[in-house]
């Protein structure tokens, strides 16, 4: 006898949805909607959440945020979505450290009637109501591979920097970006590695030093994390290497401003995290006020940001990722 | 020293005072919170607290005794991390549920021996063997598993880490924890192995010489710790249904922290085991009601660490007064006792 | 070294009405004493008397709960070692206090190292330094070798070669020579007479009343913390001076039971440890005590130590009772019924921070034990037992060792062994440290266990102790077994012989 | 006791045994080891890879080593006190960011430094008076502290940061520049490097450190300042991690609130690679130094032999027990054949 994987196959799935939508009810007010980012004091988070706190303000809802000090500590956070969940708000927004860990302590929440919406990182899919994307994976990991062809004249050995092995949306990214190089015009271009940096300054910048090393005749470097691209530069910056490889990915501008001015890096994209935090917010006042429910196909208004689609699996995707280059940079302050 | 021993013997009865001190706090905090804190009593929130403080407080057990003796173990979070990534790979690769377990104990087994026979048999430090070994597992685990979270563990076991009985505060997990805390209090204050722990943790040349096989009680020790480590890798990845290589990263110095707190002093031959189950739920119970209250994760950090400071300083100052009041006679210079870490 | 010559009547230090407790303990009451230039002072009383509180006050390591010390007849207040070592004070305490990781020169200097131009340190002239005193004593050491693992003996050199370094005015000794042999004695007291000619002034404390006879002129006895006299040694027999530390006459020092020896209890056979002795072999029979002597440094601890099994042998095969002992497995040793009262009873006797009460249980763990779990009860009595049989001096059985006196912490080792109830007894150097009065309480007692049956096996660097006690001697040298002496032949002459390889 | 006293030591010149000049090589081989293992893997990732020691790498390689060294022989004064400060970490991460806000309103680099430095002593004053007036176990105390400081640190910071286009330029460069393949940086890491050895090995305060790590009783017997001197180790070794923060702006360009997180842990590996022990009384910065360049050095051979950085944790770990695990055995061997040749000798 015993249990093995064959036998817990077809349990989960599909989003949690319950109820039906009713797209024309009235927005309620005076909700309480709990931010939970993977940690807190990360700037793209506290960019994020701010967001999503003015949002709500402007919805006339209530926003607290709760998190973790590390980015790592996933007990941690389950332990926050126990607190919100005893704390009865009516909504949290969630960017999950780990798919998985959280799911119990989720459904949980939503068993208590509190809706979740997960941001940024999502969880499996049942274990929340709806899950709001940055951009959409495919788009990412595409345009950042175009991003440095085009620096590159399509020619030259490539290398992706990322962060942890087990960050999923790098991953889903990372699939993407080789996908997008399979296409005939990249022939003269080489993934030869990827690389992982944690998130840590540290281990990033060593990484960078140890591709560099390893494959001399390194042309481009995709780091799709903030940390990992800051790193990156900076050591590019202080080596020989500087203009000669191209480094792009995901990052902020005012991270990166430096960099770009001085020729260190041409071109880099990321999603506007002020506007992810408010569509979060926006999803969840909606899902909380019986406009939506999750299921694909459903839509709703989300103040000036327009009318939003939910997809396949309850994911609504934010949009196009901007890409910031010397001439638009000083237009940003995140 | 003759002060020093004078103040020695006077620190001793401080710190019987301290552990019962950690236990008083335990339940003032508790019943404060029971009476002004929202949403912290009700059973639904009380097992939510024991069950995340369940994973410090089974490594605290074996730590203890390890601590008492004189030595430490770092590597018990990536143990915990390493049996959950194999516990996971296992399962990916459609082994049944009930051959992993038994499995995944003995690996820590394993890890244990190998901290164990590295301290014993090169007469290595713990404190650098097992920082090595923190590294190593870890690292062997995110080989093993490397990005993977596994998730899809049975129903059952899921519900068993995670669950309570009914509507009560009880989780299912309490019950053999509690079985665990009495062997493992008994082990320490009521056996001979116990009592000779102490001295090996005082004077490892006088145990020796008193025929105390120093060694293989080491050696045990370090491998119950292993065992007890993998245990709550085990749980972990049921309790928070994920096993990833990441797993329980950090929980060493919660554990370590928790322990200190109780009273336990890591130069060896001191402490009880109430004491230090006293500090793990305290920090666990304070993590609690802070977050209820909205207490910033950093400040949270602060209290931690302002409460780890207090507790070597209190008993000190209780020491200070208590020498004081003794000895207006006996005044002896206050400057005796060494200063060791 | 300062020459004084008006060696005058002013003493250079003095206690007045001092007293000092700790805790319930009064360790000292209205003591009073003084030291002139150019004398050497006994300070004599039993274990826990107080004399190493006497001068743990003098050296600034107590401050008197009353009373003053004077200093050149001026009232003084010493805030710490430091004090009293500046003002001219050298004292080398009961315990060797040595700094384990660092050289012997680094040791003997510590503080107060020569030195170069902007306050470097001269190590050529630290070195040279160490090296003249080391000649000064007669020994060889060498000033480089870290003091960790050196014998009890050699570290004892190493704290004596400290307090001359300082040219002190005042030097006080606590037992400087219980793990001495005759002949670093011999060392020792040239130098105390050297220092006397020039005018210091030395105090002495040692149980071995012969030694205080040799050298000291004048002696103070304390009891119980108590000033009994003090008073010119001329004219003192042993016994008045016993009478006056013990309060009561003393019996025969050795009384040694003539046993018939039975059969053979220990059995070592060419037991070889490499680099440290070789070829040992000997047997020790029920009812018999064997002496092994020998010079510092000779193997003897190391002899014991293997034959406990705390150390491997590579060579050889150790009997009790016909049964041979495992290597290296002291659990096993015991098992079997030895027993063996270690030489460093702080490190290895004792768990300091223990109470007298589980130190003494120690060695019952298997024995107080019902169901598995520890019969506290059965713990207590046991420990209370032999705490009282050995007049161990204390204030409560559960009081840490540590807070004892010298002697009485000795007493706990081997209270700690005797209960195990042994057939093989291996005591080293088990008076080392204690008092006339208890000396001869602890020799009735081992005498009373041969007479039990017991097969005793005594190692000492105390000869009258050996000759007195031992059935017959077997001597070792350079770590090997070198002369096996009956009783009827055993003198000075021939011990001395064989141990310093004169004679095989 | 009647002496028969057979001279037992020739009043000549005690000659050096050869015992002794065995046991100097030994503690000098110590270092001599861990430099070894250094050089070997350096060889072996040149074979591998040409690249590995151009003018660029050789200078990564002693930029990757400089802060570590910093905190290391800073640490190892302390451990050698028979202490431990678990804390710099985080002075590191709360003095770096300090620094940085400074330089962010276009303030002085060498004022910045400074503060950086003044902010270290401060925090290494407050452990070094709860270890030494406390008398309390250094553990606990500046475990406590690991968490004061970040805490403290992450309430102030939140979740500001500081980037390289905040800092002055001329900052910037000085962490990335230098003399061809030696850094700026490797360079003041080296002079406080030989400075504190130097005072270690001549200064009768230095030596006092030792002792009262070998032997806290003693130390207090032979009138030491223990106190003192202890305070005066945590001094140091926080004004080393705060000058360790002000370089870490310069080398990395950013800092926030989790800048030194964890950092701990790697220093206190340095330093156990590097032979100083844990009980106090022994080791040299030095080898710690060599530590942290050695353990800094795994992690930038690994990526550059192409080693997956799957397995760099795992082999780091491995690494750091072999080290120790070789040291060890080398001492026993040869602790076993001096007592032999002692006897024989002897
Ligand atoms: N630090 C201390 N705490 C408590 N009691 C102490 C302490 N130091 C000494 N005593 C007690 O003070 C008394 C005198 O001790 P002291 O060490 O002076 O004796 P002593 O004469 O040196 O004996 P011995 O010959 O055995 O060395 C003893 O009863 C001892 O137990
Ligand atoms: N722990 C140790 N480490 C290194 N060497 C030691 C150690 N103990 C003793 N020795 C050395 O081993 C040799 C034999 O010492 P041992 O103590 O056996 O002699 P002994 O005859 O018992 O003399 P003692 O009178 O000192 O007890 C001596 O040279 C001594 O210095
Ligand atoms: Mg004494
Ligand atoms: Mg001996």
């Amino acid at each position: 006898g015993g249990t093995s994987k064959d036998d817990v196959k077809d349990e989960g799935g599909s989003n949690a949805t319950a109820g039906k939508a009713d797209p024309n009810a009235a927005t309620k007010k005076g909700l309480t909607v709990g931010f939970l980012p993977k940690q807190v004091n990360n700037p793209y988070f506290t960019t994020a959440d701010k967001g999503g706190e003015k949002a709500l303000t402007e919805l006339g809802s209530k926003y607290k945020e709760v998190g973790p000090s590390s980015a790592t500590d996933t007990s941690g956070q389950v332990s926050y979505v126990n607190t919100l969940t005893q704390q009865q708000v009516d909504a949290m927004a969630v960017s999950a450290q780990d798919p998985g860990a959280l799911c119990t302590a989720l459904k949980q929440a939503m068993k208590n009637g509190i809706k979740v919406v997960t941001y940024d990182s999502d969880t499996k899919a049942d274990c929340r109501n709806a899950f709001v994307s940055q951009a959409s994976a495919e788009a990412l990991g595409r345009t950042e591979v175009q991003l440095l062809a085009e620096q590159l004249d399509y020619k030259g050995e490539i290398a992706i920097l990322s962060a942890a092995q087990t960050a999923t949306n790098q991953n889903t990214w990372i699939e993407f970006m080789k996908d997008e190089l399979k296409d005939p015009k990249y022939k003269d271009m080489k993934l030869v590695k990827v690389a992982y940096g944690n998130d840590d300054a540290q281990q990033s910048f060593q990484q960078t030093q140890g591709l560099l090393q390893e494959h001399p005749k390194l042309k481009g470097i995709i780091s799709p994390t903030t940390v990992g691209i800051k790193a990156a530069a900076q050591y590019l910056s202080g080596s020989k290497y500087k203009g000669k490889v191209k480094l792009t990915g995901l990052g902020t501008p005012n991270d990166m401003r430096k960099y770009v001015k001085n020729g260190t890096v041409e071109a880099f994209e990321l999603w506007d995290p002020a506007q992810l935090g408010a569509l979060a917010a926006h999803t969840a006042v909606a899902l909380s006020s019986g406009q939506i429910t999750g299921k694909e196909g459903e839509t709703f208004k989300a103040g000036d940001m327009g009318t939003f689609t939910i997809g396949k699996d309850g994911v609504i995707d934010l949009g196009k990722p901007t890409v910031f280059d010397k001439k638009n940079i000083d237009q940003f302050n995140f | 020293m003759a002060d020093s021993a004078l103040t020695r013997a006077v620190r001793r009865s401080a710190l019987v005072r301290w552990d019962g001190a950690v236990g008083a706090l335990l339940i003032v905090v508790l019943l404060l919170s029971f009476t002004t804190v929202d949403g912290f009593g009700n059973a639904l929130n009380l097992s939510f607290l024991i069950g995340n403080t369940l994973p410090i407080a089974l490594i605290a057990l074996p730590m203890t005794l390890l601590v008492v003796s004189g030595e430490i173990d770092l590597s018990v979070a990536s143990t915990a991390g390493l049996s959950g990534a194999v516990m996971g790979a296992l399962w990916n690769q459609g082994m049944t549920i009930e051959t992993i377990i038994p499995i995944c104990l003995l690996l820590g087994v394993v890890c244990g021996l190998v901290n164990g026979l590295l301290v014993t048999r090169l007469g290595l430090p713990s404190l650098a063997v097992t920082i090595g070994t923190l590294a190593a597992y870890r690292g062997i685990a995110q080989i093993v598993l490397g990005s993977d979270a596994v998730t899809d563990f049975p129903t059952q076991y899921l519900d068993f880490a995670s669950g309570r009985i009914g509507d009560t505060f009880v989780p299912y997990a309490l019950l053999p924890f509690l079985v665990l805390l009495a062997i493992a209090v008994v082990a320490l204050h009521a056996t001979p192995f116990g009592r000779s722990l102490f001295a090996v943790g005082a004077s490892e040349e006088a145990a020796r010489f008193a025929g105390i096989r120093v060694k293989r009680q080491k050696l045990v020790l370090f491998t119950v710790t292993g065992l007890m480590a993998s245990l709550t890798g085990i749980f972990w990845a049921l309790h928070y249904a994920s096993a990833r290589f990441d797993n329980a990263t950090g929980l060493e110095l919660s554990v370590v922290a928790a322990v200190l707190l109780g009273g336990i002093d890591f130069d060896g031959g001191k402490g009880t085991l109430g004491g230090a189950i006293a500090g793990v739920f305290l920090l666990g119970a304070l993590q609690n009601v802070m977050s209820l209250q909205d207490v910033s994760a950093q400040s949270q950090i602060v209290v931690t660490g302002v409460l780890l400071v207090l507790s070597v300083l209190a008993p000190r100052v209780a020491r200070q007064i208590s020498v004081a009041r003794a000895g207006r006679r006996a005044a002896s210079a206050p400057t005796s006792a060494p200063t060791s870490p | 070294m300062t020459l004084r010559s008006d060696a005058g009547p002013a003493p250079v230090l003095a206690l007045k009405d001092i007293s000092k407790s700790f805790g319930a303990v009064r360790a000292l009451r209205d003591v009073s004493l003084e030291l002139f230039p150019g004398e050497v002072h006994a300070l004599a009383g039993e274990n826990g008397a107080g004399k190493s509180t006497l001068i743990k006050t003098l050296a600034g390591v107590h401050r008197p709960d009353a009373g003053q010390v004077l200093l050149d007849g001026e009232p003084t207040v010493f805030h710490g070692p430091a004090d009293a070592r500046d003002a001219g004070i050298a004292v080398i305490y009961q315990e060797p206090t040595l700094f384990p990781d660092l050289s012997i020169a680094e040791n003997i200097f510590m503080g107060r190292q020569p030195r170069r131009a902007l306050g470097r340190i001269d190590h050529k002239a630290t070195h040279a330094e160490t090296l003249a005193l080391m000649r000064r004593l007669g020994v060889e050491l060498d000033p480089d070798r870290p003091a960790r693992g050196l014998s009890i003996a050699d570290q004892q050199i190493v704290e004596i070669a400290k307090a001359l370094s300082f040219d002190a005015r005042v030097l006080i000794m606590d037992e400087p020579t219980a793990a001495l042999t005759g002949s670093e004695v011999a060392r020792l007291f040239g130098v105390v007479r050297a220092l006397r000619e020039q005018g210091s002034a030395v105090l002495f404390i040692s149980h071995r009343l012969e030694e205080i006879f040799q050298i000291c002129r004048r002696v103070t006895t304390l009891r119980d913390g108590a000033l009994i006299s003090s008073e010119p040694i001329d004219g003192m027999t042993e016994d008045d001076l016993v009478r006056r530390m013990v309060g009561r006459d003393l019996d025969e020092l050795y009384p040694k039971q003539d046993v018939e020896a039975g059969e053979v209890a220990l059995s070592v056979r060419r037991l070889t440890r490499e680099g440290v002795f070789t070829d040992v072999s000997f047997d020790v029979r029920r009812g018999e005590i064997v002496g092994l002597a020998g010079l510092v440094g000779a193997g003897r601890t190391e002899v014991a130590r293997a034959v406990f099994g705390v150390d491997r042998w590579d060579a050889g095969e150790v009997e009790i009772d016909g049964r041979s002992l495992t290597n290296g497995a002291p659990s096993t040793a015991m098992a079997a019924g030895l027993a063996l009262v270690p030489e460093d009873r702080r490190a290895q006797g004792l768990v300091m921070d223990m109470s007298i009460e589980r130190n003494i249980g120690l060695t019952g763990l298997r024995s107080t034990v019902r169901a598995g779990l520890m019969d506290r009860g059965a713990e207590r009595s046991r420990s209370l037992d032999w705490a009282v049989k050995l007049q161990v001096k204390y204030a409560r059985i559960a009081d840490t060792v540590s807070t004892l006196s010298g002697g009485n912490q000795q007493k706990v080792v081997l209270a700690k062994w005797l209960a195990t109830g042994p057939k093989v007894l291996i005591v080293d150097e088990p008076t080392r440290g204690i008092d006339v009065g208890t000396k001869a309480e602890v020799h009735r007692l081992l005498s009373q266990l041969a007479a039990d049956g017991v097969a005793v096996l005594m190692i000492s660097s105390d000869l009258p102790e050996i000759l007195g006690m031992a059935d017959r001697v077997l001597v070792m040298h350079e770590g090997r077994l070198t002369a096996e002496i009956p009783r009827s032949e055993a003198t000075e002459e021939s011990v001395m012989a064989a141990a310093t390889g004169r004679a095989a | 006791m009647t002496v028969t006293a057979p001279n037992p030591a020739p009043a000549a010149e005690v000659p050096k045994s050869s015992g002794t000049r065995l046991v100097d090589r030994v503690f000098k081989m110590r270092e001599l080891a861990i430099l070894a293992v250094f050089l070997v893997m350096i060889v072996i990732t040149q074979m591998g890879n040409s690249e590995f020691l151009s003018e660029q790498g050789i200078k990564d390689l002693l930029l990757n080593a400089t802060i570590l060294v910093l905190v290391a022989t800073g640490q190892s004064l302390v451990v050698i006190t028979r202490n431990v400060d678990l804390s710099v970490g985080s002075t590191l991460g709360i003095s770096a960011f300090a620094a940085g806000t400074y330089l962010q309103g276009g303030g002085n680099p060498v004022v910045a430094v400074a503060l950086a430095v003044l902010l270290g002593i401060g925090w290494g004053l407050v452990n070094g008076l709860l270890v030494s007036l406390g008398q309390v176990p250094a553990l606990v105390v500046t475990l406590g502290t690991l968490y004061i400081i970040r805490g403290i640190d992450s309430i102030w910071v939140g979740s500001r940061q500081i980037t390289a286009a905040n800092l002055p330029d001329g900052f910037v460069d000085f962490g990335s520049g230098g003399i061809s393949a030696v850094p700026w940086l490797a360079l003041i890491a080296l002079a406080v490097l030989i400075a504190t050895a130097y005072y270690l090995k001549h200064f009768g305060s230095g030596r006092e450190l030792y002792a009262l790590g070998s032997n806290p009783e003693a130390a207090r017997l032979a009138g030491i300042p223990v106190r003192k001197r202890i305070l005066a180790a945590y001094t140091f070794c926080g004004a080393l991690a705060g000058l360790a923060g002000a370089l870490y702006l310069a080398r990395f360009g950013n800092v926030d609130s989790g800048t030194g997180n964890g950092y701990e842990l790697t220093v206190v590996s340095a330093v156990v690679v590097g032979g100083v022990v844990f009980t106090g009384g022994s080791g040299s910065v030095y080898g710690a130094a060599l530590g942290a360049l050695l353990l800094t050095s795994i992690n930038s051979v690994l990526p550059a032999l192409g080693v997956s950085s799957v397995w760099v944790l795992a082999i780091n770990g491995i690494l750091l027990i072999l080290a120790i695990a070789v040291d060890r055995i080398v001492a026993l061997r040869v602790a076993t054949a001096l007592k032999k040749r002692n006897a024989r000798h002897g």
